[in-house]
């Protein structure tokens, strides 16, 4: 192995930015190497802005797109507030493809319903858009995609055309609908999507990504419609120092999420009780 | 094995400060306490010492740490640090030189940390067997109290002159151009196996049962009261980790000059038991109560790690027992408590 | 474009304030990041026009009160400078009388009823007054903690102020643990990021930091009685700095 | 502008700058006369009384150091000095020497930080140091080198420039090194060239200051064996030697309503206290770089122009600056040792601590009960003492000068004020009050 340091992120410019939200924009960003990223959906990256610090971020895009890669960012602390005040042509610091992502050849085949809560759309729609250029490969994809309110809607036009296709279902959902804002889908947690959906058991595997408090709720409404445990599929989120299994701050129990994870089986934690 | 008067030693000590390009680190007194530290005579040097107030990790994994530089005129200019001092640390006990071993395998697993694996590989670790046990230590119970490897030399207080075992090249090296030594014979090479053979037994504090014991014990344990009750009297003030030689968590943070020009990324030590250390920036804290975080500290020593790397990541030093001021972070009172049930 | 900063002081000794001119050399650097605007203790110079304000010392009276209000309404940014300012500080002592007490023992029969200037009520931190965006704790602050403040702030960042106990850099520096050498000390309460400057000098830390944003002070007091403290005595300790957390 | 009979003139100085805490000056001139000129404090009051009052007397010198920022060691000092003195503690040599060092870093802290920072802009025509980083980048440098020297000084004996933390009562918690200190030695020899290019760059730049001289009486410590800082007995220039116990006969303080500060006078309807009447008492003693610096400005005892109180301190500065030097080798020649720790006993009684702070005379007087703790406390701050005199000043002062734009006049008054370095946080620190 080289010499060099682990620590050391290398340059990649910010080639477009999309506005979302307030709070959440879209960057895409080619490595200034101009290497691809080469990351499995659902791995996640070290975003770095010197003087400010690093982040951990989901690479948002599918590998699939090979000359850039995208990250979905939401504005909550000192380096992704930063993120938000960069422009095009503006640098960052990148490390990784780190972690453990989806395993897109295990999921060959099967049925995979999709259930992502806000920001946990990031991570997903790295697989869904693979899936999606491997479409053959995968049986049925069912995304189930709530947020708060209509205008928190991440994604949106790609969303749209994910409903337009008809090789694909897609169920949206807000928490609710505030006075002035217009919304045409379910009203409810995106739990209440679940038993409006048919799916075979069997041959669906459940990947879900959300804020810490949906994945208790979307687990058992999964189990109650008879998804057995290891049919489900989670992404989780810690504090991250270094991402490469040092630090300490990811660690679930015994496992540390930069390195058994993020994504993990839910029978694998599902007896930790740190994970949910 | 070889033999070395002890004034010999002192001579020996004394040239590797004067002559060799490496700085030598040795065991010096502090008050009532003693410390690692630089040596700028061999007089300071205490073999006789129980325990340093910090371990000798503080070398590898320093208190704080530049990882990486940049500037921030250009538009990214960055370069990672990494300051190796090439050391000669004189007088590391067995248990932190096994703790040094399991940190070696930590920062080697899947990523290398060669800030962390080159400051080790620059330097040279002269080893002393126990003299003065520290009540707080138990090193005699957890298999730590001697060792046939991770040093370079390994020294034994035969009286009026030290044994010494040669555990690597370098170590032989250092021996042969500054030390004036002649070889043990038989007699004396059992005398050492003899004196480290009850070495262990000097340990008044004892776990009372054998250490690989603990992963099941500490699993089965998850939710005994234990914690909680202790817990209570937590400071959460890190003491605990700070002080133990196979703690080895870190933060990471960014430091800019007053001329937001230059500035650079640090890491520092952290600790599980502090408040914040699980805490993500949307306010979400993982390991929010006091006892789930004192929880995890023991699961770490005796389970965790273990489950991942296979050690019991405690050597027994005692250093937590005695940096504890609530005396609740001794993890032998805690072990024999939860087996005692 | 450069942030414009502007210093004040309210009750205190200025040495916080100090503490920026201090900075030596670097204040060379410091007027090149930032457009210091308003700084009496150093400048006749002064503007309305700021986006960042120190504010140092506690409120005494309803005069200040006032003054520190307008200073709010015009600032972006309001930064609490130094213990007087964070949690009222050494200021606070006096608060465990009354106000008649205290000024009954200090003027006697004298009329001072009417005047504004000796018109005083129980001394606050500044956020018991208007709202404080950061703080920058210690008697005084820290020059390092503060360059890191500053810095942050001019890079758009929150300054990363510790929420641990001084215990933690005090490990890091090595000491020997003054409660070893006879002293009592409020180290594990007290928030750190003086890289423990009172035990490194073999002195108990008295708190001028205040607590930790979840202290354990039943333990503490339990720590320090077990070393030889009266639970009174204890108690009074904390009232040098942490005055007002304890009389919570 | 020629003298105007009929002038008519209002100013409301609010918040004086450049200057230690909160004082206004007032003026109103009607018809060419002047009605009333004022110095007003209007700092809050702090209470340190109360504060000090049912605390240990290990805790005293803690929290008198918080008095004030500026001149903290000397609080401090005084502070523990009243407890010694309440207890019968010994201080060794070596102790000695460290708090005579620490004494005069604060000195040079101070003096540099008034004369350098403050009051460089008034003779450079300008509102605050800051400009003169670009215009006069070289002399800021050499300004700093002093500052800096004095604070690392201060660090080093103190454990922080500001709040001392080693010193305690009957000696230190931790002492610096032979090494240390041997470096500090080197650092200060280069430190007597700068002072003198400082002195010089202030007197290129003199006339700036005005020349106005008003008699008055000065007060300071006075010792037979050296320039008195750290210990001696009350001196005055009016009435001679006095004994330490009978400074309330010297400082008589009284309240005046405008102001939160208290104001002093003795023989005369004010005294003036700091570097001046330092100077004034103590010149023969002066170490040759000292009146090395005063033989440059031509300033004899007595002078009795207030605005050369910034002299009399560059000429303390080079004094204190060699007077260090002298203390380091005297340490180093018998070489520092860590000292047994002093056995302090608890038990009732006063005890009475003075030292010169950097604006002059510091008494701290404090009752102790049989456990150590503080019954009563009351303390001298040197700006108090010097109120009376900058208002007496101010009345003399105003006069001279009725014929100047109200800019002028207001940037003169500023300036007189600003000569006495005013501290006024000490002054309102507040502790016991008598009306008279
Ligand atoms: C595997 C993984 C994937 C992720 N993917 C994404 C993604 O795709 N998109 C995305 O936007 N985010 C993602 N996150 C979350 C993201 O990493 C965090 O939001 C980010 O680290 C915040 O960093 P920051 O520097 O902006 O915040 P910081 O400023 O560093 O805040 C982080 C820490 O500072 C402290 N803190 C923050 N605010 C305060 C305060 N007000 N007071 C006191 N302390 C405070 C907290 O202790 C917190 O832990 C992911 C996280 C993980 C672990
Ligand atoms: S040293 Fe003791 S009090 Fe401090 S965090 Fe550890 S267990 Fe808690
Ligand atoms: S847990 Fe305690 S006894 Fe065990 S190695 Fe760490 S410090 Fe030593
Ligand atoms: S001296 Fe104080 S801060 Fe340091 S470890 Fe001991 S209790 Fe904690």
């Amino acid at each position: 192995m080289s010499n060099e340091s682990i620590y050391l992120p290398r340059p990649a410019t910010i080639k477009n930015i999309t506005k979302f939200t307030e709070s959440e924009s879209l960057f895409e960003l080619v490595m200034d190497d101009n290497r691809p990223l080469n990351h499995q959906p659902g791995q996640f990256v070290e975003v770095s802005i010197m003087g400010i610090g690093e982040a951990p971020i989901s690479v948002s895009s599918s590998p699939t797109k090979k000359k850039s890669f995208e990250i979905c960012v939401r504005a909550v602390g000192n380096v992704t507030r930063a993120m938000h005040r960069l422009k095009i042509g503006d640098k960052v610091g990148i490390r990784g493809p780190f972690g453990k992502g989806f395993d897109t050849e295990f999921l060959k085949g099967k049925d995979i319903l999709f259930i992502a809560g806000g920001l946990g759309i990031a991570p997903l729609r790295s697989l869904i858009n693979y899936v999606l250029d491997h479409r053959a490969d995968y049986g049925r994809a069912i995304i189930l995609y709530g947020c708060k309110a209509p205008h928190e809607l991440l994604f949106r036009e790609e969303v749209i055309s994910w409903r337009k296709r008809k090789d694909i279902e897609c169920h949206l959902t807000v928490d609710k609908v505030p006075e002035g804002e217009h919304w045409d889908h379910n009203v409810g947690v995106v739990t209440t999507l679940i038993p409006k959906i048919d799916f075979n058991p069997s041959t669906t595997y459940a990947v879900v990504c959300g804020p810490p408090i949906m994945y208790r709720f979307v687990i058992r409404t999964l189990k109650e419609r008879g998804l057995a445990e290891d049919h489900i599929i989670l992404s989780l989120e810690r504090r991250m120092k270094c991402g490469v299994g040092k630090c300490g701050h990811c660690q679930i129990n015994g496992i540390y999420v930069c390195q058994d994870g993020p994504v993990f089986n839910y029978s694998e934690i599902k007896d930790l009780p740190e994970a949910l | 094995m070889k033999l070395i008067k002890k004034d010999e030693f002192l001579n020996f000590v004394d040239s590797l400060i004067k002559i060799d390009p490496r700085r030598v680190i040795g065991v010096k007194s502090k008050g009532n306490k003693f410390i690692f530290d630089t040596l700028n005579s061999a007089n300071e040097l205490r073999l006789d010492y129980d325990v340093t107030i910090l371990p000798p990790k503080k070398y590898f994994l320093p208190p704080t740490e530049t990882l990486l530089k940049y500037d921030l005129t250009d538009k990214f200019s960055v370069e990672a640090v990494n300051e190796v001092t090439p050391l000669i640390i004189i007088g590391v006990h067995p248990y932190d030189l096994i703790a040094l071993q399991q940190m070696d395998i930590v920062f080697r697993d899947t990523y290398q940390d060669h800030n962390y694996i080159r400051k080790r590989e620059e330097s040279i670790l002269i080893g002393v067997n126990i003299q003065n046990v520290s009540p707080y230590s138990f090193a005699g119970s957890m298999g730590t109290a001697t060792t046939e490897e991770g040093f370079d030399l390994m020294l034994t207080d035969l009286g009026d002159e030290y044994a010494i075992e040669i555990g690597s090249e370098k170590g032989e090296a250092i021996l042969n151009k500054y030390a004036k030594i002649a070889d043990a014979d038989g007699d004396t090479i059992n005398k050492v196996h003899d004196i480290k053979g009850k070495i262990a037994s000097k340990f008044k504090k004892q776990l009372n049962f054998p250490p690989e014991e603990l992963p099941k014990l500490l699993e089965e344990n998850y939710d005994n009261e234990l914690w909680e009750k202790n817990a209570q009297k937590c400071l959460s003030c890190g003491s605990c980790n700070l002080v133990c030689p196979t703690c080895y968590c870190f933060d990471v943070q960014d430091i800019v000059e007053l001329n937001l020009r230059r500035g650079k990324r640090v890491r520092t030590w952290d600790g599980c038991l502090l408040e914040d250390f699980a805490k993500v920036a949307t306010g979400e804290n993982f390991r929010e109560d006091r006892a789930a975080r004192y929880r995890h500290r023991f699961m770490r020593k005796g389970k965790y790690l273990y489950d991942r790397f296979g050690f019991i990541a405690c050597v027994g030093c005692g250093r937590c027992a005695s940096a504890c001021l609530p005396d609740i972070a001794d993890p032998c009172k805690v072990f024999n408590a939860l087996k005692e049930g | 474009m450069k942030p414009k900063v502007a210093f004040f002081d309210f009750a205190s000794c200025e040495g916080c304030q100090l503490q920026v001119l201090n900075l030596e050399e670097s204040i060379i650097e410091l007027i090149e990041i930032v457009d210091v605007v308003s700084f009496r203790e150093a400048m006749k110079e002064h503007s309305d026009d700021y986006d960042i304000a120190f504010v140092e010392g506690s409120i005494a009276r309803p005069m200040d009160e006032e003054r520190l209000k307008k200073i709010r309404s015009k600032a972006k940014i309001l930064v609490a400078l130094g213990a007087c300012a964070c949690t009222g500080g050494i200021n606070a002592l006096r608060n465990q009388y009354s106000i008649e007490m205290v000024k009954k023992g200090v003027y006697g029969d004298a009329d001072i009823e009417n005047n504004p200037y000796f018109d005083v009520f129980h001394t606050k931190a500044v956020d018991e007054v208007v709202e404080v965006d950061y703080y920058v704790y210690g008697c005084p602050v820290d020059k390092d903690e503060l360059t890191k403040v500053i810095t942050s702030l001019a890079l758009g960042k929150r300054p990363e102020i510790p929420n641990y106990p001084v215990c933690v850099e005090c490990k890091k520096e090595g000491n020997v643990c003054v409660f070893e050498e006879g002293k009592f000390c409020l180290g594990p309460v007290t928030r750190a990021g003086c890289g423990a400057r009172c035990p490194s000098n073999n002195n108990a830390c008295e708190g001028c930091r205040g607590l930790v944003d979840n202290p354990n002070i039943n333990s503490e007091l339990e720590v320090l009685q077990k070393y030889g403290l009266t639970l009174e005595d204890a108690l009074e300790r904390f009232k040098m700095f942490c005055y007002r957390e304890m009389s919570k | 502008m020629s003298q105007d009979k009929k002038r008519n003139l209002k100013i409301r100085l609010e918040h004086v700058t450049r200057v230690e805490g909160h004082g206004n000056i007032v003026m109103d001139v009607k018809n060419g006369k002047i009605l009333s000129v004022q110095w007003q404090v209007s700092e809050a009051p702090r209470f340190f009384e109360m504060m000090m009052v049912g605390r240990y007397y290990h805790e005293l010198s803690h929290i008198a150091s918080r008095i004030c920022g500026i001149c903290s060691i000397a609080h401090a000092l005084a502070s523990l000095k009243a407890v010694e003195n309440a207890l019968n503690v010994e201080i060794s040599n070596q102790t000695m020497l460290l708090r005579k060092l620490a004494k005069n870093a604060e000195n040079i802290q101070s003096h540099i930080l008034h004369v350098g920072y403050l009051v460089a802009p008034d003779l450079f025509g300008v509102g605050s140091i800051f400009p003169l980083i670009k215009t006069h980048k070289d002399a800021v440098l050499q300004i700093i080198e002093i500052h800096r020297l004095s604070n690392e000084l201060s660090d080093l004996i103190c454990g922080r420039t500001t709040h001392p933390i080693t010193m305690v009562v009957g000696g230190f918690t931790k002492i610096p090194t032979e090494k240390e200190l041997a470096k500090f030695k080197s650092r200060l020899y280069r430190a007597k060239d700068t002072i003198r290019n400082i002195a010089d760059i202030v007197l290129s730049n003199i006339d700036k200051l005005p020349n106005f001289s008003r008699e008055t009486e000065y007060i300071g410590l006075i010792s037979k064996d050296e320039y008195a800082l750290y210990d001696g007995v009350i001196g005055s220039t009016d009435t001679g030697e006095h004994k330490i116990e009978d400074y309330a006969s010297i400082t008589q303080e009284f309240v005046v309503p405008h102001s939160t500060a208290k104001h002093a006078r003795h023989n005369r309807s004010s005294y003036m206290v700091g570097a001046l009447a330092r100077f004034n008492l103590n010149s023969s003693k002066l170490l040759p770089l000292g009146q090395e610096i005063a033989d440059k400005f031509d300033l004899k005892a007595p002078c009795f122009n207030p605005f050369m109180n910034n002299v009399a301190q560059l000429v303390e500065i080079a004094h204190c600056i060699e007077d260090s030097i002298h203390i380091i080798d005297k340490l180093l020649d018998t070489g520092l040792k860590e000292e047994e720790k002093v056995e302090v006993e608890a038990k009732a009684g006063r005890g009475i601590g003075v030292v010169e702070a950097p604006r002059g005379l510091l008494i701290h007087d404090y009752t102790l009960d049989n456990n150590g703790k503080c019954v009563k406390a009351n303390c001298v701050v040197p700006t108090n003492q010097n109120h009376e005199n900058i208002q007496k000043d101010l009345e003399a002062f105003a006069p001279t000068l009725l014929d100047k734009s109200k800019e002028e006049i207001e940037h003169n008054l500023e300036m007189l004020v600003r000569a006495y370095d005013p501290c006024i946080s000490c002054s309102t620190h507040y502790l016991k009050v008598r009306f008279v």
